[in-house]
């Protein structure tokens, strides 16, 4: 019985870590971006929506409605600094040479804007934990003995079908060509008519919505949010993602839900302190026997001689 | 007048490559563009289509003036580039490649046009559902031609077309730009393959170190026994 | 000497010998995102055998780069495989094993760390940095740096060169591995206490940073980049409080005003690192750059010709 | 002619997902000889190229350079058994510097200038950068310092190729499309070049499409075409097959055949 | 010099940010107070501050800077463990007084001869606790420890005093369940717990952990205690915890109420932070303890009788070092406040929080030194 609440608890953890993990693959599977922001964008919702829920909301808003209306600030919050990132960072990236370690260059402006945001928070709210005034012990509930949180289940279910859109989208609209054609060869995308500044942001604007689609729902579970709260969460769904593998969304859905699972399996049964060794050296062992991960396919190359 | 460029000037630093030249394409014509080894053609083009800035200068293409507008604003109103080196993408399908020269249609006749090139090119055809990257060097030559083709330009470019083609496929290359160029389309033509070019254009333009050299009707060009020293070899 | 001064060049120190471990590893075009583990075990290395096994600092400092050397070299053949951000990712996993194994071991003690006796002062991580410049300047200099670089920009045709790609690749690993070592040993002795939790994931992300932001091309690079992400914050230090005045006079506010948030300081740096990547986005220091500085005149005069 | 042949490519045979496309390919090539491998697009020319070179590995058949059997070889050995080639899809260092690319060339080289350890650049110009700047002057290839190569022109950075390959000294060449990218004038000077090269004893083995330089450069040739040997023979006779001119030179060809030979 | 340079290594950057920040308020205060009321010695008292940004290799650089270009007379700070594991030697090395502010890592000072505390042991405090559970009705049979494993004090309490402490007290205590420092999940842990629901839970870890555990705990239905040592006795965990906090037990250094000056302090300090836009219910015992800092130091100087000149800067060093033996001192967080090694023996407050109030329970006097 109690294993049984452990796998439903690492589905459940697996399921926060999937929202993120598909915002990473986003960036990477399309623009060959690693954007290290992402964690950051997610603390920005949280914090953000605690700012708004505590400090008091925009318009006069207030009562049962008050947070609700704060995380969907939050959210918007996300997707303005999502968009930022994308104008200073991907728009300057070239990948000229298409060289084995050009797909790094924006990580250092991403990691520029990760100092930057990271310390506004903590110059406007602190750097301490905050409570976040949702309903949050209402939302359990127990199912045969096991409890499992409401909150989690919605998000899934809606990142489930934000990802069944994405899939659509990048098969079968011209949006989604133009963009690989951007990640693979700026150059020849814009001479046939394919216009980044257009189209790029879009991408950003999605992953600014996971962010804060994450961001929120991880506020509402667990009742708490802080300027931490990235650090954690975003490693392990870059965990997650390379277990998936890089190519594939659906690869970063399993992938976040097998290191919720090995997470919490480790727990019950070696304690926390072997979480670290048992995630990352799972990665480790996943990358050694299958280098695209389990479902990715490899990146881009420059083509055979 | 289709095409008309006035002075323009296309720089890289403190390298001038095209300095101050000035040429116009009629409706329905073919225009070929020759020099050496960086002369300046493929920077010439890619001006043209808006992939450089330049330095200074008009485009004017179907009477209005093109200089400030993106490469996009030009691809919608009918320019058309195949690249030097191909610049297909290898991690796309050949079809995924087509579809991308049609990025800027709107209307839905892309699949049928697919089905034209796959025609004219059946190495394509056969390949459609292969990534490009495994295809031979003439077959992705092939590819960046059927991929210009699929946009409907009323004007296009052409970088070195030939290369890497056959003979056969050269063959069939100047028929297609003849074929082309009776359906009214208008060609801008760079071409190391200097006879094949001036037999097919009615005017040619030589380019060396950026700058217009010569100038004139094809025939009198290839008449021109300076130009024949300098670029047409012995052969 | 100023005892600030003293203290920032040794941070400045030990951040460039770390930034040359990795530059050595980015320069054959492998990100290496285990910065961390590879500092973590050098310091660790040092500070166990000076701590539990007595030896001298002599001992100490070269065990820790041969410790991590041969453990960069052992990891550097299965994970080498790995291409682009699948390497980046598994080197990032390498140093959370790594903290993670620290962490549980009783013997390294555990969260609690390990006390250094032997301490040194400034000039040894100078020394350090010194020779670890040297050593990167060395290398790329010959004909073994000629096929790094090679094998940073087309690792297929290097092989069909001759170049024994995989070789090259993981002795660059492992060397950088032993600087990076290096940079904890010396970390180990100049503050005479490791803790784990010092080599954490983002101290992995800024040194890559070093070496990007200052530029993969030279081994000028690491350096600069180091110098920066080290010396920016400490130039804000004395600047912000005039900017915030400045500021704040521009904007018409009269009489005394409060110091600023000491977290300014790194909102600034994070924001002149997004707009050096935006103007440099190879870095700060290209090999163009190098070339042009060093042959003014033999350059221009070349290009004068080509232009005439 | 001493017996046995510098390069014999004996039955060798790829195939890419079910698809074959090198089939039984068998020919043979004497040292000092100049042998042409041409063929329709896609007819797997460069595959060959990189069957012997060891980018792919055959799934039968052998290959042999002096007597010696290589095609088992690892792809970084190759080179060292003598044997260099250029690329169709240029593939130069994009942050090597024009003479740093022509250094790599040497790097195979038992008898190359300056160990692994030696330094190239340190006090003012070493002997292997001497040597490749003397190999790019050669070719007619001026050098601007702190040029990116891959700025330069098309042309001039396949000639880059070339002299890249040729600073590994092989006594076998092996060419892809050296003219492409040269206009009439420039593909003569090249042919000029290939000549020197060839009389001063190295073996060439040259993919082109253009007729003109196979004719007047090779003296037999080789063509493919789906991955088959349809003729092996003299180039002057390549014009005369009827296959060949069916799927590669096409009726023009044919047409133009006797006046063109004069040439 | 026309004043008395005291160093101050201060976090007020890094994810230590809020807590150090408060610290300066504090310092600030008792600073402001000593001047206006004449300063030390007839000279005002200067606090140079140095921000270590969290970082413990700041922390050595602001002591060196400190001492060999400032040349203060003593140090208060840095603020955290592991900030103060590092610039302890620095100040053995240049024979300086340095009081950290925050650092309650186990033996921190024994090795250290310029090192004291203002802080009190975190396994006398929890004894104190646990006296005050057994001495009361609330049902303590049985009780399980979750700890923070990553976190140096946190680890020590988890595994060693708290289990050591609750055996001795004579309660049934499992096998210690540690968790991550970063993680936000506490299900799997918490699921173990409930497997036994004992009568007391016992946490080991700074608020935000301790947060995590005590609403996961109430999730999944637990109704018993929750009890913990200083690590997590900040007044704002009324705030953080909410209604799932209720009855939480822990121990504090300062009680506001203990003094007319405490009270005093409280109020101010409170209004000061408030005015600087952060929100805080109450002094946290280390906030005291800086403030007390200053007050001793003053002593210090005031039985030396310093007088900050350039020129006898080492020998008024040495003086005031050797003076913090065998000293006695009367501060807001006691009287009579003496040194056992280098650490303070200082009271304890066992808090509990109810109906969203910070209430004392039981308190205990600080124990005699000798
Ligand atoms: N991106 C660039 N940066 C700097 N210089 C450049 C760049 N692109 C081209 N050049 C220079 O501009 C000049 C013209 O080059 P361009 O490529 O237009 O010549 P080309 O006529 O197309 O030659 P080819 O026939 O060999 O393709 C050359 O000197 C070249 O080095
Ligand atoms: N790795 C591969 N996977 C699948 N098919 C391949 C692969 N490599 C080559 N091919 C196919 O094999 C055929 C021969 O290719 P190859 O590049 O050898 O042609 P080629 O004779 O050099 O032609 P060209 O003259 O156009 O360069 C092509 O049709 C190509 O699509
Ligand atoms: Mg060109
Ligand atoms: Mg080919």
């Amino acid at each position: 019985m109690l294993l049984v609440q452990q796998i439903v608890n690492g589905l459940m953890l697996g399921s926060v870590y999937v929202t993120v993990a598909v915002a990473f693959t986003l960036t990477i599977s399309i623009l060959n971006f690693l954007n290290f922001t992402i964690p950051t964008l997610f603390m920005v919702a949280g914090m953000v929506s605690w700012g708004l829920a505590y400090f008091g909301l925009p318009f006069g808003l207030s009562g049962p409605l008050a947070w609700p209306a704060a995380l969907a600030c939050g959210a918007v919050a996300s997707i303005l600094c999502s968009l930022l990132v994308e104008r200073f960072t991907f728009r300057y990236m070239r990948t000229r040479h298409g060289d084995s370690t050009e797909h790094a260059i924006p990580l250092v402006s991403s990691l520029g804007f990760l100092l930057i945001l990271e310390n506004l928070i903590r110059i406007f709210y602190g750097s301490d934990s905050q409570r976040f005034p949702g309903p949050s012990s209402d939302l359990t509930t127990q199912i045969g003995g096991i409890f499992v949180r409401i909150p989690q289940l919605v998000s899934f279910v809606i990142v489930m079908v934000l990802i069944l859109g994405l899939v659509w989208m990048m098969k079968h609209t011209r949006i989604g060509r133009g963009l690989r054609a951007i990640a693979e060869n700026p150059d020849a995308a814009t001479i046939l008519g394919v216009e980044p500044n257009k189209i790029v942001p879009v991408v950003f604007m999605l992953t600014g919505l996971l962010c804060g689609l994450a961001g929120a729902l991880f506020a509402v579970n667990y009742g708490e949010v802080s300027p931490m709260m990235g650090e954690d969460i975003g490693s392990k769904a870059i965990a997650g993602m390379v277990v998936g593998g890089l190519g594939s969304l659906w690869g970063a859905v399993a992938g976040g839900i097998i290191v919720g699972l090995v997470e919490m399996l480790t727990i019950h049964f070696f304690g926390a302190d072997a979480v670290q060794v048992a995630v990352w050296g799972a990665l480790l062992v996943t990358l050694l026997m299958r280098p695209q991960g389990l479902f990715g396919h490899n990146a881009i190359g420059k083509g055979k001689l | 007048m289709l095409l008309e460029v006035k002075d323009l000037e296309v720089t890289y630093g403190r390298t001038k490559a095209v300095q101050g030249v000035s040429f116009g394409v009629e409706r329905g014509e073919v225009v070929t563009v020759l020099g050496a080894n960086g002369a300046g053609k493929t920077s010439l083009l890619r001006a043209l289509q808006g992939a450089r800035k330049p330095q200074g200068g008009q485009i004017i293409f179907d009477g209005e003036d093109m200089t400030a507008l993106s490469p996009a604003a030009r691809v919608a109103k009918g320019m058309a580039l195949v690249p030097e080196g191909r610049q297909i993408f290898v991690s796309m399908t050949v079809e995924e490649n087509l579809l991308m020269g049609g990025y800027m249609r709107r209307d839905d006749g892309v699949h049928g046009d697919l089905a034209a090139i796959y025609e004219r090119f059946p190495n394509l055809g056969e390949r459609r559902h292969m990534k490009a990257t495994v295809l031979s060097g003439g077959e992705q030559q092939m590819l960046a031609l059927g991929r210009a083709l699929i946009s409907k330009p009323r004007l296009i470019m052409l970088d070195e077309p030939s290369l890497g083609l056959s003979p056969l496929f050269v063959e069939k290359l100047f028929d297609l730009i003849r074929e082309l160029n009776s359906d009214g389309i208008s060609i801008l033509l760079v071409e190391q393959n200097t006879h094949m070019a001036l037999e097919v254009a009615a005017r040619g333009i030589v380019l060396e170190l950026g700058r217009e050299m010569l100038s004139g009707p094809a025939a009198e060009l290839a008449a021109n026994p300076s130009l024949a020293e300098a670029y047409l070899g012995a052969a | 000497m100023s005892g600030y001064w003293i203290g920032i060049i040794t941070i400045l120190s030990i951040n460039m010998v770390f930034a040359y471990g990795i530059y050595l590893a980015v320069a054959t075009g492998q990100l290496n995102l285990g910065g961390a583990g590879f500092q973590a075990i050098g310091a660790y290395a040092a500070a166990w055998l000076s701590a539990e096994m007595g030896m001298p600092l002599y001992v100490t400092i070269p065990a820790s780069i041969l410790v991590t050397a041969l453990i960069g070299f052992a990891f550097a053949f299965p994970i080498l495989r790995l291409k682009g951000v699948y390497l980046v990712l598994g080197t990032f996993a390498f140093a959370e094993v790594v903290v993670g194994i620290i962490i549980n071991s009783d013997a390294l003690g555990g969260a609690m760390g390990l006390p250094v006796p032997d301490y040194i002062d400034w000039p040894v991580p100078v020394a350090g940095a010194v020779i670890a410049a040297l050593i990167c300047f060395y290398i790329m200099s010959t004909r073994l740096g000629l096929v790094v670089r090679a094998v940073h920009d087309d690792d297929v045709v290097s092989d069909l060169m001759g170049v024994d790609v995989r070789l090259v690749r993981v002795a660059m690993f492992a060397l950088g591995a032993g600087l990076a070592g290096l940079s904890g040993g010396l970390y180990a002795h100049a503050y005479t206490y490791v803790e784990v939790q010092t080599f954490n994931a983002s101290l992995s992300i800024y040194v890559l940073l070093y070496v990007l932001l200052g530029g993969a091309q030279t081994p000028w690079g690491p350096m600069v980049g180091a110098a920066f992400f080290t010396l920016v914050p400490e130039a804000l230090r004395s600047l912000l409080p005039e900017l915030k005045m400045a500021v704040m006079s521009a904007l018409g506010v009269e009489g005394t005003v409060n110091p600023p948030d000491e977290s300014w300081r790194f909102v600034l740096l994070g924001v002149v690192t997004v707009l050096m990547m935006v103007f440099r986005s190879e870095g700060l220091v290209t090999r163009r750059l190098v070339e042009r500085l060093s042959h003014p005149f033999r350059r221009s005069a070349a290009v004068k010709e080509a232009e005439a | 002619m001493s017996g046995a042949p510098l390069l014999s490519v004996e039955n060798l045979s790829i195939s890419f997902g079910g698809l074959k496309v090198i089939d039984d390919v068998s020919f043979s090539l004497e040292e000092g000889g100049r042998l042409a491998l041409i063929g329709p697009n896609g007819a797997g020319k460069t595959t060959i190229f990189n069957l012997l070179s060891g980018v792919y590995r055959q799934d039968t058949g052998h290959v042999r350079l002096g007597g010696q059997l290589i095609d088992t070889a690892p792809s970084r050995k190759r080179i060292g058994f003598g044997m260099a080639r250029s690329f169709q899809n240029i593939r130069l260092m994009p942050h090597l510097g024009v003479v740093e690319n022509v250094m790599l060339g040497q790097h195979s080289r038992a008898d190359r200038p300056g160990g692994l350890l030696t330094p190239l650049s340190f006090f003012g110009r070493s002997q292997a950068r001497a040597e490749a700047e003397a190999l790019l002057e050669d070719m007619g290839i001026e050098v601007v310092p702190g040029q990116d190569v891959s700025t330069l022109p098309y042309g001039i950075r396949k000639k880059i190729e070339l002299v890249r390959a040729l600073a590994a000294r092989p006594n076998l060449l092996l060419l892809d499309e050296p003219a492409a990218g040269l206009n009439g004038a420039e593909t003569e000077e090249l042919m000029a070049f290939l000549d020197r090269i060839s009389a001063s004893g190295v073996t060439l083995l040259v993919v082109e499409h253009d007729m003109g330089l196979v004719r007047s450069l090779c003296t037999r040739a080789v063509v493919l075409n789906f991955g088959r040997k349809i003729y092996d023979g003299p180039t002057a006779d390549v014009q005369r097959d009827p296959l060949v001119l069916e799927a590669y030179l096409g009726p023009r060809h044919s047409d133009k055949s006797e006046a063109s030979d004069v040439a | 010099g026309d004043t008395i340079k005291i160093g101050n290594i201060v976090a007020s950057s890094g994810f230590l940010k809020s807590v150090g920040e408060s610290a300066e308020t504090a310092f600030d205060i008792a600073v402001r107070e000593i001047n206006d009321a004449g300063g030390v010695n007839g000279k005002p008292i200067e606090l140079i501050r140095y921000d270590s940004g969290s970082d413990p290799r700041q922390a050595s650089v602001g002591a060196r800077k400190l001492i060999q270009d400032d040349d203060v007379l003593a140090i208060l700070g840095p603020f955290s463990s592991g900030e103060a594991r590092v610039a302890l030697n620095d100040a053995d090395r240049f024979k300086v007084l340095m009081i950290p502010t925050a650092a309650s890592a186990p033996g921190l000072t024994d090795e250290s001869k310029y090192g004291w505390r203002l802080t009190e042991d975190e396994s006398k405090q929890f004894g104190r606790l646990l006296a005050a559970l057994t001495a009361s009705d609330i049902p303590h049979k049985t009780a399980e420890i979750v700890y923070v494993s990553d976190e140096v004090v946190a680890n020590a309490a988890g595994t060693e005093l708290y289990p050591t402490l609750m055996k001795a007290a004579g309660i049934e205590v499992g096998e210690p369940i540690p968790v991550q420092f970063k993680s936000f999940d506490m299900s799997a842990q918490v699921a173990t717990i409930m497997k036994t629901n004992p009568d007391i839970v016992a946490v080991a870890g700074l608020p935000q952990s301790a947060s995590k555990v005590i609403k996961e705990l109430r999730r999944q239905g637990y109704e018993g205690r929750v009890i913990g040592s200083q690590i997590f006795a900040d007044p704002n965990i009324v705030e953080l915890f909410g209604p799932e906090g209720d009855g939480t037990l822990v121990v504090a250094g300062f009680w506001p109420g203990r003094t007319e000056a405490a009270t005093t302090f409280n109020t101010e300090f409170l209004s000061e932070l408030e005015a600087k836009g952060i929100h805080k219910l109450g002094a946290h015992h280390t906030d005291a303890q800086a403030y007390d800092g200053v007050y001793l130091l003053k002593q210090l100087m005031e039985k030396t009788g310093v007088t900050g000149d350039e020129d006898k800067v080492d020998e008024e060093r040495a003086e005031m070092a050797a003076a913090m033996e065998g000293i006695s001192f009367n501060g807001i967080v006691g009287d009579d406040i003496c040194f056992v090694g280098h650490d303070a023996e200082l009271p304890g407050y066992v808090i509990e929080v109810t109906g969203g109030k910070w209430t004392k329970f039981a308190e205990a006097p600080a124990d005699k030194c000798e």
